[in-house]
């Protein structure tokens, strides 16, 4: 039976036999499971489901048609925040110009946030340093269509563009991060550095740093925390749980506001990093 | 780790098979070495961002989370060196075949360029998905992703990377364990189907691990689900080739009866050994794989510990004991000595199968009631999770029981070195014989070129609309979310 | 086919002959038995597990 | 030659159709679960805009939750993002069609709710649909389960199902879980 007893040719040949009828069996089952994919099986789950056979071959073949058209609710609603992230919005924050900012922020700004952004008054003025451009902005959007509700600031962004949002945004998104010492902060309990570190699972609490952290690839508009002032985390962590501030997309922070304990809330999160 | 150990691997045994079973030496050696030495700086720099906590991304990357552009580098740097290594390989048998015109391809090469064929194939999706979206993203050039498209991209590679990563243990099944249990390889014809069988239908089949995803529509998620049902195939035939294999061992030992033989196996021999222990994980992990694949069965398990417990029956269990194995069949002809202590070898490969045994089987039942894979930590407290308790006490047991198996294979081979006792040069490596060595093999099953015509087009049909349409319906893509800064 | 270095001497095909009379009636059975099972378990979760947790999709 | 040397060829042809026939079966059995139980998976190809999301239309944040519509069906709409579930709990009815419904306005997340086949992938720029029925009351588990960041493990919702009875939608046909 050894290949030497054969002439050549016939070896050939049965190897073109070989691959002609490989090929037609490969041939043959794709044919069939096209078949069984894209018709005979949306064909009769379309029956079932009211589908007539065209809609149901299209809709297997993936052509753009939802299964079944949704009652849409129609409720209107305002929303908790009319900052969106589309890419008019992220590249005005982008082309922010900083320069302009800081011209702005010199006349409009430095009395309470100062010149360096930390301000005086750490309960109700936060540091802004260390903060992304798109957090920022998104904050003053907001309190300028009240969706955040400060009174002071109000008056003060009534006055902004659009444009001078972004400027400031762009120049304070650049001033150096605060630098401190945790240790300095007697209030940081154990309890306190787990939640901002671990969460708490049972209470579905992700870590404050998984989103809070500057390195933790959060929401687009999560401000960094790790260099704000303790008094001003917990007036806003107040705020949340009051439900006075609520310009949080989805009710994320006042979801997680309302599950601390006022304890907790009072022993607020600096993140021991630099 | 995935990547890491498979490739390094695959390209040592693959350089080896291309020198023992060509009996010619490998071709172009520095570059073979230029691969090692870009895979090596791809891994470090891997290693640095994730550790570093720069690349929170996990290894299917997850866009729209980005991570430091290094990362991403570290990843092409290892695949390029991966390539480097499939060219040699083709280039090693195309020499081979030139020199020994109308003779079979020895099936240890032709299996090996078979992977080389596969892996080529199978890193196109990831490698288009990293240089066209991830990479402009990570770098800051775009501001967006296609979701959608890159997933179904790195779906091209999510299946197939897997039989790149099995097909050195089928290899070993198929040449070298018949042959170290003393037999002859049943039939050389059905071997070199099941690897193109492989080659084949491993490739189409990715959109399985997009069952679940709302981009896909039923027809192709059902097309692909029945060509996965095709890819069990080639595991079925080798199944019942290479226990024919072990039967003709067994019963050449003088083993009689219908079941006799498997008591007349030499199972002393740590390849015997090995190969038995895969074969019954490799049931365990078969199992759990044919439920993933069932379509809408994959519903009860999708992205839960049944996942984690099926990969790791058959790629931690059945696969990596064979690499285990293959190393120490291999060893003692690259070190020039013989194995001071097969009893500690086969000690290891038991600690390993035990291990990964006890650590995986409870995921299965875990799994299927909910628990969710990629999970840092569970509230034990909830009534409906504290009975997961004792069982992932018994599964942390199984993980330190191949904690200390992974420990004494490192010193198994490290003992080659340091032990005076070896000192025997031991014979090179042999390869099995097939039953009948003289029956005639069809040109097809001695190449590759039908082959990729046909991979072409199950591709094509696969995959060309289920790509094609995120530039067709054009849906809104994800803003990049950088991990890094 | 193969390297003639590879092949084992000590086994011809008379010594095949005269041993593998019975094969592979065990591999089939064996690996019968292997696959047989594989189809009752997966049977098993189909049958008491999937189908009882309702209709999707 | 003592050995017959297509023997093997034939055991091998022999054991490749036994396989087939095997792979068949299971096929048939998938099939059939598909058509006629209606077993399949999420496969609604239907776009939506991540970044407005929660501007205008069916996922603005008063919307989310059950809802039952004039006709009588019930839909109940699930915003997954970083990290957390809107609304986290939510109430449907026992024995009767729900249509989920979920999107991300961020990254990619996913769920299953314990003990069911619901479980699906939610991808931002899509509307991941669930059809499905409930047949036992009780408070069930649905945590998120791909990898979404760091917040991920501590992701987790409830689904309350509640015996027709006591599924009693207010004026605007909503269904709220009850404060716990």
């Amino acid at each position: 039976m050894s290949t030497d007893n054969k002439p050549a040719t016939s070896t050939a040949e049965a190897s073109r036999a070989f691959a002609v009828t490989v090929s037609a069996a490969i041939f043959a089952i794709a044919v069939m499971v096209g078949l069984l994919g894209f018709v005979v099986m949306p064909v009769l789950e379309g029956q079932t489901t009211g589908l007539d056979s065209f809609t149901a071959i299209c809709r297997a073949f993936g052509i753009g048609i939802p299964a079944e058209q949704n009652a849409r609710s129609s409720k209107p609603s305002a929303p908790a925040s009319s900052t969106a992230w589309d890419s008019a919005t992220r590249n005005d924050v982008r082309r922010g110009d900083a320069a302009a900012g800081a011209a702005l922020a010199q006349d409009t700004c430095a009395a309470c946030h100062m010149p360096n952004g930390l301000s005086a008054d750490p309960a109700s003025v936060p540091s802004t340093t260390g903060l992304s451009a798109r957090a920022i902005y998104k904050q003053l959007h907001d309190m300028k269509r009240g969706e955040r509700v400060n009174e002071a600031m109000k008056g003060m962004l009534d006055e902004l563009t659009d444009q001078n949002l972004t400027d400031l945004a762009a120049y304070y998104s650049r001033l150096p991060r605060r630098n401190h010492d945790i240790r300095a902060y007697n209030e940081v309990t154990p309890n306190a550095v787990v939640l901002a570190t671990k969460g708490d699972v049972s209470r579905a609490l992700p870590a404050c740093e998984a989103c809070h952290n500057p390195t933790a690839g959060g929401p687009l508009e999560v401000p960094a925390l790790t260099g704000q002032y303790p008094a001003y985390i917990v007036t806003q962590l107040q705020a949340y749980a009051a439900g006075t501030r609520k310009n949080d997309l989805y009710g994320r922070m006042r979801r997680i506001a309302g599950k601390l304990t006022p304890a907790e809330i009072a022993a607020y999160y600096d993140a021991p990093r630099p | 780790m995935g990547y890491v150990l498979t490739t390094f691997f695959i390209m040592g045994f693959g350089y080896f098979v291309a020198e023992s079973a060509l009996r010619q030496p490998l071709p172009a050696p520095r570059l073979a070495w230029l691969g090692f030495i870009l895979g090596i700086v791809g891994t470090v720099m891997v290693v640095a961002t994730v550790l570093t906590g720069h690349a929170s991304v996990m290894f299917t990357f997850y866009p729209p989370l980005t991570a430091s552009p290094i990362f991403y580098l570290g990843l092409v740097l290892v695949v390029v060196g991966s390539w480097i290594w499939c060219v040699l390989m083709l280039v090693a048998m195309m020499r081979w075949k030139r020199a020994n015109p109308g003779q079979p391809v020895p099936l240890a090469m032709y299996a090996t360029a078979a992977n080389a064929v596969l892996w080529l194939w199978t890193t196109i999706g990831v490698a288009v998905e990293l240089l066209f979206v991830v990479i402009p993203a990570a770098f800051g050039w775009t501001q967006t992703v296609d979701v959608g498209l890159t997933r179904t991209l790195f779906s091209w590679t999510l299946h197939a990377i897997v039989y790149f990563w099995l097909i050195p243990a089928y290899i070993a099944f198929y040449t070298i364990a018949p042959q170290a249990a003393g037999g002859r390889l049943f039939s050389d014809l059905m071997a070199r189907a099941s690897f193109i069988l492989f080659l084949l239908c491993g490739l189409p089949v990715g959109l399985h691990h997009l069952f679940m995803d709302p981009e896909h529509s039923t027809g192709f998620k059902s097309i692909q689900m029945i060509l996965t049902v095709l890819v069990a195939v080639p595991t079925l035939l080798t199944v019942f080739t290479v226990t024919a294999s072990m039967e003709t061992a067994g019963r050449l030992r003088g083993g009689k009866g219908l079941f006799g033989w498997i008591g007349a196996l030499p199972w002393e021999r740590p390849m015997v050994l090995a190969t038995g222990l895969s074969f019954f994980m490799l049931w365990f992990g078969g199992f759990g794989g044919l439920i993933n694949m069932s379509y809408g069965m994959n519903a009860m398990v999708h992205n839960t510990s049944w996942v984690s417990a099926h990969f790791h029956m058959i790629f931690g269990g059945s696969v990596v004991i064979m690499y285990f194995a293959i190393a120490y069949h291999i060893w003692p002809s690259l070190a020039g000595r013989a194995a001071p202590s097969v009893a500690l070898q086969r000690i290891q490969l038991w600690l390993w199968a035990v291990g990964m045994m006890v650590m995986s089987m409870p995921w299965h039942w875990l799994g299927l009631n909910g628990q969710v894979r990629r999970v840092a930590q569970f509230d034990y407290a909830d009534p409906s999770m504290s009975w997961w308790t004792p069982w992932m006490a018994v599964s942390l047991a199984g993980g330190f029981v191949l904690v200390v198996s992974a420990a004494l294979f490192i010193w198994n081979l490290v003992s080659f070195h340091v032990e005076r006792s070896a000192g025997v040069y031991p014979a090179p490596v042999k390869y099995a014989t097939a039953l009948h060595p003289d029956q005639p093999v069809p040109a097809a099953l001695n190449g590759f070129a039908l082959w990729n015509v046909f991979v072409l087009i199950l591709m094509a049909a696969a995959y060309s609309y289920p790509i094609a349409q995120f530039f067709i319906l054009n849906p809104p893509q994800a803003v990049v979310h950088r991990v890094d800064r | 086919m193969n390297n003639p270095a590879d092949t084992d001497p000590d086994i011809t095909d008379p010594t095949l002959a005269a041993h593998l009379d019975e094969a592979p009636s065990g591999a089939f059975a064996l690996a019968g038995i292997a696959v047989a099972l594989l189809l009752v378990a997966w049977a098993i979760i189909y049958l008491f597990v999937f189908l009882p947790r309702g209709p999707v999709g | 030659m003592a050995i017959d040397p297509l023997s093997n060829a034939r055991s091998e042809r022999r054991w490749a159709f036994a396989m087939v026939g095997a792979a068949m079966m299971m096929l048939f059995a998938i099939v059939w679960a598909s058509l006629s139980p209606h077993m399949n998976p999420p496969s609604n190809i239907e776009n939506v805009d991540p970044n407005t999301l929660h501007i205008a239309g069916e996922f603005t944040e008063d919307n989310l939750g059950t809802q039952v519509d004039a006709k009588g069906r019930v839909t109940t709409r699930i915003v997954t993002s970083q990290f957390s579930f809107a609304p986290e709990c939510v109430v449907v009815p026992q024995d009767m069609q729900v249509t989920f419904r979920f999107v991300s306005p961020d990254v990619i997340h996913g769920l299953l709710v314990v003990g069911t086949n619901i479980n699906t992938m939610v991808v931002p720029g899509y509307v991941s649909q669930v059809h499905t029925m409930f047949d036992k009351p009780g408070d069930m588990l649905m945590p998120c389960h791909e990898f979404c960041g760091l917040g991920h493990s501590q992701m987790v919702a409830h689904v309350r199902v509640v015996p027709i009875a006591d599924f009693k939608p207010d004026e605007n046909g909503r269904v709220a879980c009850a404060e716990h």
